[in-house]
């Protein structure tokens, strides 16, 4: 059945700079803001936008991923004739292959795409946290005739020199690509987000594909070779908050951008909601002896401490005479009696026993407690502290 | 127990007759701060891996129409079993049949298009988590025609006073059905029958202008019938009236029964919301109380349960009180021993004060 | 379409007043050979973008809950939006609306829930299969208050007459909708409107105590409201009678009507029925039907459409009749001009033969 | 979740021996019986024994297998708790693992195994025509505390050179396994279908993993071992219909049994339904001119012409004076005016022009036609005919 846009959705991504978040779990698999896994924003502005037809590209420690994309249920991709199809690499006749870049990812999966003979085709990434109507990109890229087009943000000028920057006319027009510029002539970041004329990009991606110098990369090969082909390259200027979570500190920071008092972003926009997988717990029971301040608290925890500042997952809970001050708990945690934690990340089902004292100081990397700590793991943890 | 289907039959259940069923029946009645009373016995046979499920309705039926949806929620949106519910849309001439029985007689289909062999019934009232494999296997055990499914209660309270009572003799055999206070085997509405005896005997009611399958199908033939009860031990409690329905949400305030209710690997399914974490600013102050996802909380509660979505603003003070899904309290309000229905607005410095045995109700969508 | 919502009002829609709605409603009757009735406009709604329909029903709307469950095969199952069967359980005491006004009262919360901008209303006897998008367009185009969807036949036939007749000037605005046979235009059933602009009408009727929506609402309106006819030029048929019923079925035989409507880059959604292949002896004689899956054919058969599961004997002999599903003709049966409802035997060597102007109705699960 | 048991579905098999019809399709995914494929009844099995649990083992050309299955719907496995995974290879950090053979595909899936704790593994296989409820087969197991049991089936003698055959004591116990013995003691061949005790098989596959001599494979590998530990295996015997739709001429003898008077198995039972994909086509129409002796015939088909002993796909059209023998016509074939076929198997959207005439003799394999034939084809395929 023809449709006029495919999504492809990279999730395949091993997000290694998120250390032990990351250790047995695909990045978009990292769970965020208290309830939700990365993906569940790319997916959710999927829902919004109108985009049914979504091909979710993954390779790395898929199953929890798998399982939490499930059906896709949350999202109303559950359809027959459309839907989500998660696509993993298989064998064909002579042999098997692995997805080696992005741009090689969507050639593997050619034959998928195919068979809805689209016009265009989105390629989104499971690792930022955005809201955005993909719809628009697609409306803007029609109007403007594109070939293709990318997303940008308006950055920092100090930050230029992390990106990919675009230099474009006033008309967004795409004349130049810089991959992290020491001098940028622009602050029109890329985000990673393109739509492409789909008959245009399957060219260039058969003809990659014979090369065998190239890293089979969006941003490293397609476009250039685009752009040197003097294709109709567009920006499309995306305003917003959207946020790569892609280290220990951004991680935090993002957390801590939700507590703000001026919300850079919203996770309970009544008009944007993001969808996510429910596990049917039981609504938050705070007992007589809690405090919460400026704190975010999800479903099934049960809280007879202290909370600043924290963010916590469902089915958490925390015992009397604790304090968790800007720290981040994953669900199924379990906080002991007069624990003192601060600026830490626990993880899924982690128990911290009585008396724990972990803190990370301002000027250091939150710390993230992967195991249950043990008192010896405190005592080393304690290492870290202003103790 | 995938030979068992359900059916939640709420023709002759108590409606409690006040603002929060004006439009609702008492099955669709919130409950718990996510919940509404029917999600404990459709959870409940749901986790029995009881497929299909029947529900008969008279009126009142649209919120729990909207609530179940297609069933998805408790994993019935199956293309073999599922949930029906089914309103009173019935359009047989020949039909003489009164009172419960007409919805068995003009649901009839719905019994004969599944391969089940038997039927457990029961209403939305008794509120309990558990599933019904040993009460299934007490049945096969002792051989019996129709199982009841009791319960005792150490201390006698109101809410007990309208139930049915179960007359038992030593073997455990049922020889009636009294509201007689003497019995202590208090009867949940739950009973587990063979479906050929069931359809047998609704028969026979119809053919006698019977209107009450229970006490006339069941009940009146225990001479001819092997009747068992079968005592549940489990915790468990009855919500029949407003009083009843008040003090089993306070009472879930005990972290003991909260647990014991919400037990986390068997989780008391209900529709999903998609609600933000709640979020709790440093003006704050939260005690003792259930609060569900998508609240936004600025000011002071106390021994009470919110559902999703409830706004409670800067200097408001909520106590003793159930506050329904999207309800806004607005700043310098005081509320103590109220239960507010849902999408209701309490206006800015507005005082409520109800009593603990007498909650004071205010009915959906009003500003008051 | 994203932005538009469905309604598929039944309430002022003509019964058959016969025995194939003895105990359903027209929309829900059998057609095709797996279809019903209501399939064609749902199947148009749902694979023009709009993800949430709702149906306006008074009664015998029971088949219509058992063919439609949750909407899955319609990919109507979905978190946002979704399809609502809307049946009256009406509780609202200062309630005042009359007609279908009561059901727009009365479901009011579905039109507020939604972000859709427009609604697209319709019956469910305008048999065709298209999509909505140009239609859609032209209503922005012309900057209508209200677009209705027309149509022209050839030839009047007796079905047209009841339809209602919309008189439209030179530019294509309907200046007034009548039984006026000299109109040409014959209104489908089928219209666009702003959502905001419906809701005001509506609330304008009830206080006025008017009782028909589109007549009162849209139609008396006409002076200060722009309504546009979109004059649609696809095949279509309009089914409101046993006649009309009887001879659309038969048209279907001819390849070219049968390719139009059941285009297979676009196929008219319906209830999954997973039944085998049709299966076909030696003694099978097969000539100019229309045959669904799910058939044992071991008969004779000519001209003639066959539901799913239908069972034909040896030596029976079906000729220019319509035989609903799991219907068994027994050896010798002679069958010709009949309608047969679901689930009916008949008999050995039986002889039933209408007229093809009157054609024969068996009711369903009879025995004859 | 706890699940009493899991069931893992082999659908990861190349089908080489079917030729043109697993060319670029995984052979569970090769069309059967008139509307289904082959998975199917796997799968409707997995149904009515109330195997709620599946994963299902991908690998070879999933894309057709991948949107058939789709979200599971038809088999009541799209549910949130629990219901179908579809288990393609992935990557871990240190690299990517194919799956090499039976028992390492389980092995390599563990993980998603162990996330339900359960007490038996089911393993079947998406490659045969049965009619079975597992459920008994898992009863039987308990009710002889069996550590292994493996379903068999009684074969002729003189076939037992092509099977796994077991050798029982009169209480089923299993003493004896030979792979395709020429001078067989027993006539119970195995079917492929096996219980474990899930921490029994979990150290045997353990074991087996570290073996590099092994080829990871239950029936050479695993059940060996087991039996030269004397773990308690048992036989459990299945009794009905069960076929190995292994090369072109048994696809073609299974679809003849489906059209025998005494059919040995039926399509039809409304006890034993199978589900499948719908695509929502009409009714069949069949026209004045049609002929239809002993045949199945689909929705969407239109026939003008005369078919005996034949099974038509969806969306077939055969046009008048045109004949169609003893042959099986895959969904959306087009078969001319005046063509005469017999003993032949078109694939799908494949179309026969007017006045073709292709024929397989008796004693012949049956003509798999791939492309559309031209004239050119026509005339070669006319070699093999008997004119």
């Amino acid at each position: 059945m023809k449709k006029e846009c495919v999504t492809m959705l990279l999730a395949g991504g091993a997000g290694t700079r998120l250390g032990a978040l990351t250790k047995n779990l695909a990045k978009p698999a990292v769970p965020f803001g208290g309830r939700y896994r990365i993906i569940d924003f790319a997916l959710s502005n999927c829902l919004h936008s109108r985009m049914h037809t979504v091909g979710v590209l993954t390779q790395y420690s898929p199953l929890i991923l798998h399982k939490h994309i499930g059906v896709g249920k949350p999202w109303d991709l559950d359809q027959k004739e459309d839907g989500l199809t998660i696509l993993s690499p298989y064998t064909v006749t002579n042999g098997g292959n692995w997805y080696l870049g992005t741009a090689d990812s969507i050639t593997k999966n050619i034959n998928y795409i195919e068979q809805y003979d689209p016009e265009h085709l989105i390629v989104i990434s499971g690792d930022h946290i955005y809201h955005m109507d993909y719809d628009k990109l697609l409306q803007h890229h029609k109007q403007k005739e594109a070939e293709a087009t990318i997303s940008v943000l308006e950055v920092p000028w100090e930050e230029t020199s992390r990106f990919g920057i675009l230099n474009t006319t006033d008309n967004l027009r795409i004349y130049d690509f810089e991959e992290k510029p020491v001098n940028a002539k622009s602050n029109l970041a890329s985000m990673g987000i393109y739509v492409f004329n789909w008959k245009t990009l399957r060219n260039y991606l058969e003809e990659d594909a014979k090369s065998s110098t190239s890293s089979h990369d969006f941003g490293k090969d397609i476009i250039p070779t685009m752009l040197a082909d003097n294709c109709r390259l567009f920006a499309y200027r995306f305003e917003g908050y959207w946020k790569d979570v892609g280290t220990i500190e951004s991680y935090w920071e993002a957390h801590m951008d939700l507590l703000k008092e001026e919300q850079p972003f919203s996770l309970d926009s009544d008009s944007w909601r993001t969808y996510s997988h429910d596990s049917n717990l039981a609504p938050q029971l705070i007992e007589e002896t809690a405090t919460i301040n400026r704190s975010l608290v999800n479903n099934g925890c049960i809280i007879a401490g202290k909370l600043d500042h924290s963010i916590l997952f469902e089915n958490v809970e925390v015992e009397k005479d604790s304090i968790i001050n800007q720290s981040i708990i994953h669900p199924g945690a379990r906080i002991g009696k007069n624990v003192e934690l601060e600026r830490v990340i626990v993880q899924e089902n982690v128990t911290i026993p009585d008396h724990t004292k972990i803190i990370a100081q301002q000027d250091e990397e939150p710390i993230v407690l992967s195991h249950t700590v043990g008192q010896k793991d405190a005592d080393a943890a304690i290492s870290h502290t202003i103790q | 127990m995938h030979t068992v289907m359900g059916l939640i039959n709420l023709e002759h259940e108590h409606d409690f007759s006040n603002q929060l069923t004006g439009s609702r029946c008492g099955a669709a009645i919130p409950f718990g701060g996510r919940y509404r009373l029917i999600d404990f016995t459709l959870s409940n046979m749901a986790k029995s891996n009881i497929n299909e499920v029947a529900i008969f309705t008279r009126s009142k039926y649209r919120s729990l129409l909207d609530h179940l949806g297609s069933g998805a929620d408790w994993d019935l949106d199956r293309r073999q079993g599922g949930l029906f519910i089914l309103p009173p849309d019935w359009n047989d001439p020949h039909d003489i049949s009164q009172g419960d029985l007409k919805h068995f007689h003009n649901n009839q289909d719905y019994f004969e298009r599944s391969s089940a062999e038997y039927v457990l019934v029961s209403g939305s009232q008794f509120i309990t988590n558990t599933v019904y494999h040993d009460f299934f296997q007490h049945h096969l055990d002792t051989n019996a025609d129709v199982t009841l499914l009791t319960t005792t209660y150490d201390e006698l309270l109101p809410e007990h006073k309208q139930c049915m009572k179960a007359c038992v003799d030593e073997d455990g055999t049922v020889y009636s059905v009294k509201q007689d206070s003497t019995c202590k085997h208090i009867f949940s509405g739950v009973y587990l029958i063979r479906k050929s005896l069931l359809l047998e005997l609704v028969e026979e009611c119809i053919a006698n202008y019977k209107n009450h399958f229970f006490l006339d199908g069941v009940i009146a033939n225990s001479d001819r019938l092997n009747i068992q009860a079968y005592n549940y031990q489990g915790d468990s409690s009855i919500i029949n009236s407003v009083e009843s329905y008040y003090r089993q949400n306070m009472a879930l305030l005990d972290r003991q029964s909260y647990k014991q209710l919400f037990e986390k690997n068997n989780p008391v399914l209900t529709k999903v919301g998609n609600q933000a974490p709640t979020k709790y600013s440093e003006s704050s102050i939260v005690n003792r109380s259930i609060v569900a996802t998508g609240c936004v909380i600025d000011g002071q509660v106390e021994n009470s349960v919110l559902f999703r979505g409830v706004h409670v603003s800067e200097g408001a003070v909520i106590k003793d009180s159930i506050i329904m899904q999207r309800c806004v309290i607005e700043p310098g309000a005081y509320l103590e021993n109220v239960i507010i229905d849902k999408d209701v607005t309490i206006t800015k410095d507005q005082v409520l004060k109800g009593a603990k045995e007498h909650p004071f109700i205010i009915a959906k969508r009003e500003k008051v």
